[in-house]
């Protein structure tokens, strides 16, 4: 059996290695297409096609049988042997699936939705790009290359991110991504620094496979032991450290997560792909690769700032009205609950969250594309000077976007977690773990579960605000000028045919037959440690069936608010303005960081500029060479006492001069009057 | 006197048979003999001749020290001459030959310079006294008795003053040469003085005499130090060390530059041959108890090397620049001679060689741009680099030289008085030898200060006026480029010219 | 003939033949040029190519494991009682030496063609950037004290002439700055050669020898000498080796450069013509980090041991320091002149580290930095040669006037930043794992100079994604208007043809770093296992 | 009876005195002057110093070439000194001073 193994591997290592390779392949070729073919939307989506075909094959072949683990010499470095290949585990071949799958409705979509841009091929080799880096970042298998395409994916995102850089504000916005993004790659970079000085080694199935080194290694009286070498304690919390920056950037958890509302900038198929489906959920995606290295009191730091990161983006995306800013953060709550899932030991349902969520999230961007986009077309028809973002603007939008609208319920619904959808699995499964963790630990631990519950109505609340206003009441366009001409529609078949395939994979019936025990879900099933504990108390009843009531309670409570206006929220209040500003949080990280740093930078440059150049000009003032450099020297060297030392030290070079007057007599006196002063000093130490 | 009679014919033969030694200076006497005659003889148009007399003259007088070499060889080495007057010893020689060779370059350099050459009087005189100052520079280098160095030194300084004062048309060279006999009379009685100390205090004008030496130790600290101070001062005055080298910018300024070219090198190399032939005295049997000559000698290197390099930085006269480098260099050199060892003196004729021909081709070289346009102040140099492209690049390697870089013959000679002051650092752990080798590493770094500005104004800068296209001058950019030549030479392969020091 | 001799004085032959030509036929003179440099890149890759890789091969201070080797007797004196002096004209490589020679000689060509558009004074030009190029190459190549000072010298001189002469508008001031700080470094490094070979005997012949490795074998040192580790001297106090070290690291310093050491970079590069900008970032300061690596670990390995904590730190200052004043800047040509500052502090950390990884690390470091400098220099050359300027603040939207050229400078940029896929992410990662490894494996840095080096990492993708936005995107905006519109072309062929072989280089050593690694490795692990002794 | 000593005071009182002159005098040739005082002390001193050296007379030796020399260096001096009127038209060495820094 054994050689007939090592050839299924073999098999499964080269269908992986395609399904990731031919994206780049088609980014490369689009490269070299001339702007005014537009094939590139083709090129790019024929190879995302079959690229999802190879993952499935690869997917079917691996998931719960035996992982697949190829590699290759990269390279040596002093005696460090530096491999490169693909280690495949359920895990991976799920991202592996999942990310083609979610790709290709987004890029038969985005050609409909980019066929207008001058920029049409460049926009599709970045696409390729980033789905070639995402492919391979979750199928790598050494710490070097995760790192590696991490950044990849996210170089990837800042290029599309900016992709209209002629907009100050999406070029803004691509560097404040780009460079939070490497405030975590540097974490991300140290933890992979320290256990390859731990470990001796970057492969990641020697290290958090099972039986790895990190499983083996203890920490004892502050030295973190490992199977050969040790390290003191702090670097284990370092790495922990390290990783949970890379993740917090990358996923956009609290407090490296003011990137993604502004990454909206970017073309909305891009932000359904990668700011909602794919990329920032790397980050969970690295909890799991990594997940071994953590302690418990690690994890728990997680489960902490899952929540707190899953409340607060919820609490903002209530009041918001850009629609994209209303979904990012959104976006931002849900990874929170991925990381909370993480925190809490429930792995499976954070991974399975992942799923669910790349789903219905990429579906609820791609209406928010149809929606933007029409109302783009109507700005322009009727010379409007509006944001087409602002969901004020909108209302009773149903009637004219029937599909979409559908689309947008069940995407909703999946996002809130009510019954018969995807998200209705995943959530609650997380949802009834974390009130399980919390089980017996100190009160403020209880915060955690309770967060999320809170969390979840918050989300059904802003959820049910955003449909409202979008797709009910009337379009409030009107009431400012009733001339306003509507010819919208649900658009032809790219954008249509995304909508239904992922409205489809929004549901139930994709992840589990049974439509309300999380337990059934093969997903689910598939991340499941041996040793799990079975459904056993009554959290498992409890919550579903409350969590179901409140959120459609809330989903009234909106709806009656915002449409029969029997409520008004007052706009004044402080929680109201910390929620709509964000919780200040950009502008204090403006303030303490971006200025800072500026102002460290302005600083040293002074510095290097007089006290550093000044000490240099200084010698050269010993000698006192040209008169202008002296001038230059007088005008940079601002502290007096240099100066003073200046003046004095050109004058001890001008000393010699000073006896060479051209008389004669006076050099014989100054002779004879340094001959003497010698002569008496000799004879007075003598 | 009847004491002395029995030892009369016994002293003659023993004079007589020293002269076989003293070829060399014999030829000397000739030479200047005949060259004085040929300018009396042939009048107006002596001046060629003179000058071809007396380079060739003085390329026998090589062949003849050559000769005079192999037989202090053969003789073991160091001869006393005429009764211990002179010290004939192989060392001496190497310099001999070094000042003949450069005064043959020299003499061919004279006529060129367009202000010398235009002196009324002609330039026969000067080839004279030229060669009556050589023949004192030859006993310089020979001296070991207070009354042969006087003599020697008062030799070469009559002829100095003469040639200084030269040009009796230019207020300038007049004023140089009044300051120089003057400073220079002062200085030679100062000298005399001491001498006549010494005298008193040992009663012996030898100094190689045994009870020189031990009278001297018996003499106080008081005295002793007082009279070598005082000849050191005339000596110092030759070699234009701190605090006697106030003559030297003025002088150097105000000489025609072919004088200068001669006064800066050529004399330089003799004193320092008398210094050696003086210290030597004091340090090769047992060293003086109360006067350190390293310490006195370390002391005013350090001084000359500061004052002279970090003067030069702010003149704007090339001579002048030229005059306080020279000033600088002696510093550097007395490095080697306070290591007090063979190799140091095999460094130091080598240093001071390749010294004199990069200073000579220096000035040859500021000759070219007066001759050419009336430069003579750095400034005025500016942009002349792209007018005369061959002498300025010869220029600059030649400066690259006198800053002691590679690849150049400045730069060998740096690493071999470097590398013998080391060797005697290492054996004795003198802390003055190490702050000589690193006042003489800033220094360099200072030089560049000044020498650079000449390259600066060269090329870096574009020339304000425009001259008109005189015809260029051959014969200067020949010799300039075998100068430049012979430097880069001299600085990859130093053996050829170390070995048969 | 030795090939590396050939290699080495090409450019003479070249030169002279540009001297000896008249001026009417100065069209010609960068032809030859390029002629020259192109020889002499196709006889490194030969010699890459036929370079013997592995333990047997290695090199450092085995004589008899260099290659190319070619040694004539030189200089050979007899000093008398201090012994003889043996100066050999001795040349050979070693995995250390290969590839930086590779890379010299492509960074060569790039300039050549840089320096197409220099129009005054071709001749000299010409000459003297041969001159440098022989000089640059020779310091690579020697083995010989006394020769590698040579070269490191002569390198003075035309740098000096060509910041002075072609260069802008402080140009003089730039280039007295340049050669006054290299020269006070090594005038300082004259005194030391002379002490350590004054202090070392060749054992086959009982010379006093220049020969830089017997400098590296302790039984060399004759046991009274000041520099011989066993006698212990001092000198004013301080340990001899100690002072020996100190004096050849800060010439070397100054080279790389390191703060504070590092003033005359930027003057120097901003007053600097565009080729000699290149040569100067992507080779010259290179030089600095060599010797440091041949010489001062060479020769003083245990205080290189004992002082490898200031080595660090003064590596994660530049780093660090080079960054922050790199983000300071408005001048471009400053802004990437700061970023060299910055970038060679990794090399400076990865060989304080003394680890395999860490010294590979600042080797490939190196040669990035040779490539990406370059390309970054030359980039700035293309808009200042448009339109005089070269303050960032007087661009804005360049992205959509000259795709191409906003193209390659993202390459450029991204690269330099330490993305994946380009050399400089492997260098400096490794750069940085050597780093904190040291703190395990030989205890000589601490381990926040890893954290502090990376910090560095996320400054550089501040200032250079700052530059972007600010000079490449948004609305196309000029300080000149339409004049500065209509004059900035987007890049031409042969400026395409300079930038894509960079590029290339770039990108090839970030997916195969094993094309440095696999022939540095072996004097790497050789060079480590020399330090640990 | 005249001692050794009293010729050294003497010899030491003159050569102050020309060295007085040498540095004092505003005109070359009073200079010149004072540098023969000093020339003359040394060789007063040679020769009351050759009384005890009787076997080779040194001092008496010394001191003939010194006065022949001191009579060559002032003839030069002269020459250059009546030169230097002729140009400056005066002799006042501190009114002579084109060269200087």
């Amino acid at each position: 059996m054994i050689p007939d193994q090592a050839h299924i591997a073999h098999i499964q290592t080269f269908h992986t290695v395609v399904a990731v390779v031919l994206p780049l392949l088609a980014a490369v070729i689009n490269n070299f297409i001339p702007n005014k073919l537009k094939i590139t939307g083709w090129i790019s989506t024929i190879a995302i096609l079959l690229s999802a075909a190879f993952a499935i094959s690869v997917f079917a072949a691996v998931w719960n049988t035996t992982a697949v683990h190829t590699q290759q010499l990269w390279f040596t470095i002093g005696a460090t042997k530096v491999y490169a290949g693909v280690w495949l585990n359920n895990l991976s071949v799920m991202m592996l699936a999942l990310v083609p799958v979610i790709a290709l409705p987004v890029h038969i979509y985005s050609m409909a939705y980019m066929k207008e841009d001058e920029r049409f091929n460049r926009y599709f080799t970045y696409l390729s790009f980033f789905c070639f880096s995402m492919l391979a970042l979750v199928v790598v298998d050494s710490t070097i290359l995760l790192y590696a395409f991490w950044e990849l994916v996210g170089f990837s995102s800042y290029l599309l991110i900016g992709f209209w850089f002629t907009r100050d504000k999406a070029v803004q916005a691509n560097k404040k991504a780009f460079i939070m993004n490497r405030i975590g790659d540097v974490g991300l970079l140290s933890a992979v620094i320290i256990l390859f000085a731990q470990y001796g080694t970057f492969d990641l199935v020697r290290l958090f496979g099972d039986n790895g080194l990190v499983s083996k290694s203890v920490i004892e009286n502050g030295v973190w032991i490992a199977p050969a070498g040790q390290l003191p304690a702090v670097w284990q919390y370092v790495a922990f450290a390290g990783i949970f920056l890379g993740m917090a950037a990358k996923s956009a958890q609290f407090p490296l997560h003011t990137w993604l509302p502004d990454a909206m900038e970017g073309p909305t198929s891009v932000s359904a792909l990668i700011h909602a489906a794919t990329m920032v959920a790397a980050g969970v995606f690295l909890l799991g690769r990594a997940y071994p290295l953590f302690t418990p009191e690690e994890l728990s730091v997680f489960a902490v700032i899952g929540c707190f990161t899953a409340f607060m983006a919820a609490s903002i995306a209530l009041t918001q009205n850009d629609l994209k800013r209303i979904l990012a953060y959104s976006t931002i709550s849900q990874l929170g609950f991925m990381v909370l899932a993480m925190g809490v030991g429930a792995y499976a349902s954070s991974l399975f969250h992942l799923a669910t969520h790349a789903f219905f999230k990429c579906l609820l961007f791609l209406v928010a594309g149809i929606v933007i986009h029409e109302m783009q077309h109507i700005k322009h028809e009727n010379h409007l000077d509006i944001d087409p973002q602002n969901i004020l603007y909108m209302g009773g939008l149903r009637k004219k976007l029937p599909l979409t609208f559908i689309s947008a319920v069940i995407g909703s619904l999946a996002l809130i977690g009510l019954l018969f959808t995807s998200g209705y699995l995943s959530k609650d499964g997380i949802l009834i773990q974390a009130f399980e963790w919390a089980e017996g630990k100190a009160w403020y631990f209880q915060l955690v579960p309770a967060g999320a519950l809170l969390t979840s109505l918050l989300t059904a609340f802003y959820v049910s605000r955003l449909i409202v206003k979008v797709f009910f009441g009337k379009f409030r366009l009107l009431n400012i000028n009733p001339d306003i001409k509507l010819h919208i529609s649900d658009g032809g078949w790219n954008y249509k045919m995304p909508l239904v395939l992922l409205a489809l994979c929004s549901l139930f019936p994709l992840f589990s037959l049974h439509p309300w025990l999380y337990e059934h879900a093969w997903l689910y099933q598939g991340f499941l440690p041996a040793n799990h504990l079975e459904r056993m108390n009554v959290y498992h009843t409890l919550i579903p069936v409350g969590v179901n009531i409140f959120c459609v309670i809330v989903m009234y409570l909106a709806y009656a608010m915002y449409v029969k206006r029997n409520y008004v929220a007052r706009q004044n209040g402080w929680l109201f303005r910390l929620s709509y500003n964000q919780w200040y949080i950009d502008a204090i990280y403006n303030k303490l960081f971006v200025k800072g740093a500026l102002a460290l930078s302005n600083l040293l440059y002074w510095f290097d500029r007089t006290v550093i150049d000044g000490i240099v000009n200084l010698l050269r003032s010993i000698t006192g060479t040209l008169s202008s450099l002296a001038e230059w020297a007088d005008r940079y060297v601002v502290n007096g006492i240099i100066y003073l030392i200046t003046v004095l030290v050109r004058r001890t070079g001008n000393l010699v001069r000073l006896f060479q007057g051209g008389k004669l007599q006076y050099y014989m006196y100054s002779m004879l009057a340094v001959v003497l002063l010698v002569f008496i000093f000799k004879l007075l130490i003598s | 006197m009847h004491d002395l009679l029995p030892t009369i014919p016994e002293q003659l033969s023993k004079i007589l048979s020293d002269v076989h030694f003293f070829v060399p200076e014999l030829y000397l006497s000739g030479l200047f003999v005949l060259v004085l005659l040929a300018d009396l003889f042939i009048g107006k148009r002596s001046e060629k001749y003179c000058r071809a007399i007396g380079i060739a003259g003085l390329i026998i007088v090589f062949f003849k020290d050559y000769e005079q070499y192999s037989l202090a060889e053969q003789a073991g080495g160091a001869v006393p001459l005429f009764s211990g007057m002179l010290l004939l010893y192989n060392k001496a020689v190497s310099f001999k030959v070094i000042i003949d060779l450069l005064t043959v370059l020299l003499m061919i350099y004279f006529p060129w310079d367009n202000k010398l050459s235009t002196h009324k009087k002609g330039l026969s005189d000067l080839y004279t006294i030229t060669i009556g100052s050589v023949l004192g520079l030859h006993l310089m280098t020979m001296a070991t008795n207070l009354l042969s160095i006087f003599l020697a030194v008062e030799m070469v300084s009559i002829s100095s003053y003469l040639m200084v004062a030269y040009r009796s048309e230019s207020g300038f060279s007049a004023e140089a040469g009044l300051k120089y006999v003057l400073f220079g009379a002062a200085s030679s009685a100062v000298l005399l003085y001491g001498i006549s100390l010494l005298y008193g205090f040992t009663g012996s004008l030898d100094i190689w005499d045994p009870k020189f030496m031990v009278n001297l130790t018996a003499t106080g600290i008081a005295g002793v130090g007082l009279a070598l101070t005082l000849v050191l001062i005339g000596i110092g005055f030759k070699l234009s060390f701190v605090p006697v080298h106030f003559w030297v910018p003025d002088v150097y300024e105000g000489a025609a530059t072919p004088v200068t070219a001669y006064l800066s090198t050529v004399p330089k190399i003799a004193a320092f041959a008398l210094l050696i032939n003086f210290v030597n005295a004091f340090v090769a049997v047992v060293p003086h108890p109360d006067f350190d000559f390293r310490l006195v000698l370390s002391a005013i290197g350090i001084v000359t090397m500061i004052a002279g390099n970090f003067a030069a930085v702010a003149q704007q006269n090339v001579k002048r620049m030229l005059a306080y480098s020279s000033i600088g260099h002696t510093g550097f050199a007395l490095m080697a001679v306070v290591t007090y060892s063979p190799q140091g003196l095999n460094s130091l004729i080598y240093y001071l060689a390749v010294y004199a021909i990069a200073n000579i081709a220096a000035l040859l070289m500021a000759t070219y741009y007066t001759n050419q346009t009336g430069a003579e102040k750095v400034t005025e140099y500016k942009g002349l680099g792209f007018k005369y492209p061959i002498v300025s690049v010869c220029f600059v390697i030649i400066l690259i030289s006198l800053t002691g870089l590679p690849v150049s013959a400045g730069f060998t000679g740096k690493l071999f008085v470097f590398s013998s002051v080391y060797a005697t650092y290492q054996q004795n752990h003198d802390v003055w030898l190490l702050a000589l080798m690193i006042t003489g590493a800033v220094v360099t770094v200072v030089s560049l200060f000044y020498y650079i500005k000449i390259p600066l104004n060269l090329f870096l800068r574009k020339g304000a006026l425009p001259f008109e296209h005189d015809h260029s001058d051959k014969k200067i950019i020949a010799l300039s480029i075998l100068l430049t030549i012979l430097i880069i030479f001299l600085g990859l392969f130093p053996h050829f010219l170390y070995k048969v020091l | 003939m030795n090939l590396l001799t050939i290699l080495i004085f090409i450019p003479v032959l070249f030169g002279t033949i540009i001297l000896l030509l008249p001026s009417s036929l100065r069209a010609s003179f960068k032809y030859i040029t390029l002629l020259a440099t192109l020889v002499q890149f196709a006889l490194s890759i030969y010699m890459y190519l036929e370079f013997k890789t592995g333990a047997g091969f290695a090199g450092i201070n085995h004589e008899d494991q260099f290659q190319f080797v070619q040694k004539l007797p030189w200089i050979h004196l007899d000093l008398g009682s201090a012994g003889a002096m043996q100066i050999d004209y001795f040349v050979g490589v070693d995995g250390i030496s290969v590839p930086l020679l590779v890379m010299t000689t492509l960074v060569m060509v790039i300039a050549t063609v840089a320096s197409w558009e220099i129009s005054s004074n071709v001749k000299g030009f010409f000459a003297l950037f041969l001159l440098l190029d022989m000089a640059v190459i020779g310091v690579f190549c020697a083995l010989d004290f006394f020769l590698f000072y040579l070269f490191y010298e002569l390198m003075l001189l035309p740098l000096y002439f060509l910041i002075g002469m072609w260069g802008g508008v402080r140009r003089e001031y730039a280039a007295i700055k340049f050669f006054l700080y290299t020269l006070f470094g090594s005038v300082f490094m004259l005194l030391v050669m002379v002490g350590l070979y004054l202090s070392v005997t060749d054992p086959a012949t009982g010379n006093h020898t220049f020969n830089i490795v017997q400098m590296m074998n302790p039984a060399n040192y004759s046991a009274d000498s000041i520099f011989s580790a066993a006698a212990q001297q001092t000198i004013l106090g301080v340990p001899a080796r100690v002072l020996g070290f100190v004096v050849l690291f800060i010439a070397f310093a100054i080279k790389v450069p390191v703060v504070p050491l590092h003033t005359w970079l930027p003057v120097a590069h901003v007053e600097a013509p565009t080729p000699v900008s290149i040569i100067l970032a992507g080779v010259l300061l290179k030089i600095g980090g060599y010797g440091i690596i041949r010489i001062c670990l060479g020769i003083f390995p245990e205080v290189a041991a004992t002082g490898a904590f200031w080595l660090g730190l003064l590596g994660v200052v530049s780093i660090l320091y080079g960054a922050l004043n790199a983000l300071a800047q408005r001048d471009l040509k400053r802004m990437i002149a700061y970023s060299s500052v910055s970038h060679m502090g990794f090399v400076l950390l990865g060989i304080a580290s003394q680890t395999a990884e860490g010294i590979s690390g600042a080797i490939l470091q190196m040669i990035s930095h040779g490539f990406l400098s370059s390309m970054l220099f030359y980039l700035v050359g293309v808009v200042y040669n448009r339109v005089h300027d070269r303050d960032i603040y007087n661009f804005r939207g360049l992205g959509s006037i000259m795709p191409k050229y906003t193209a390659f400078v993202m390459i450029a940029f991204f690269a330099s930043l330490g993305l994946p896929g380009f050399s400089a992410f492997v260098a400096e990662a490794f750069t940085l794992a050597g780093t904190f490894k040291s703190s395990t494996t030989n205890g000589l840095l601490p381990y926040w100079m890893a954290i502090g080096g990376s910090i560095g990492i996320l400054l550089s993708a501040a200032y250079f994604l700052w530059t972007l936005q600010r000079m490449f995107f948004g609305k196309t905006l000029l300080k000149g208007g339409e004049v500065w519109r209509t004059a900035l072309t987007d890049i031409n062929v042969r400026e395409t043809l300079t930038l894509v072989p960079l590029a290339i280089m770039a990108l090839a050593l970030g997916i195969f770093p094993s094309l440095v690694l696999d022939v540095a490795n072996g004097s790497v692990l050789a060079l480590v296992e020399f330090l640990k002794k | 009876m005249i001692g050794l000593n009293e010729f050294l005071l003497l010899s030491a009182a003159l050569f102050c005195i020309g060295l007085y002159i040498v540095v004092a005098k505003r005109n070359a040739i009073q200079i010149l002057i004072g540098v023969e005082l000093m020339l003359n002390a040394a060789i007063l001193n040679l020769v009351a110093f050759g009384k005890y050296d009787k076997i080779n007379n040194g001092g008496q030796v010394f001191a003939l070439f010194a006065i022949v020399l001191a009579a060559a260096v002032t003839a030069v001096a002269l020459a250059i000194i009546l030169n230097v009127y002729r140009q400056y038209k005066t002799i006042d060495p501190s009114k002579i001073n084109k060269l200087g820094d």
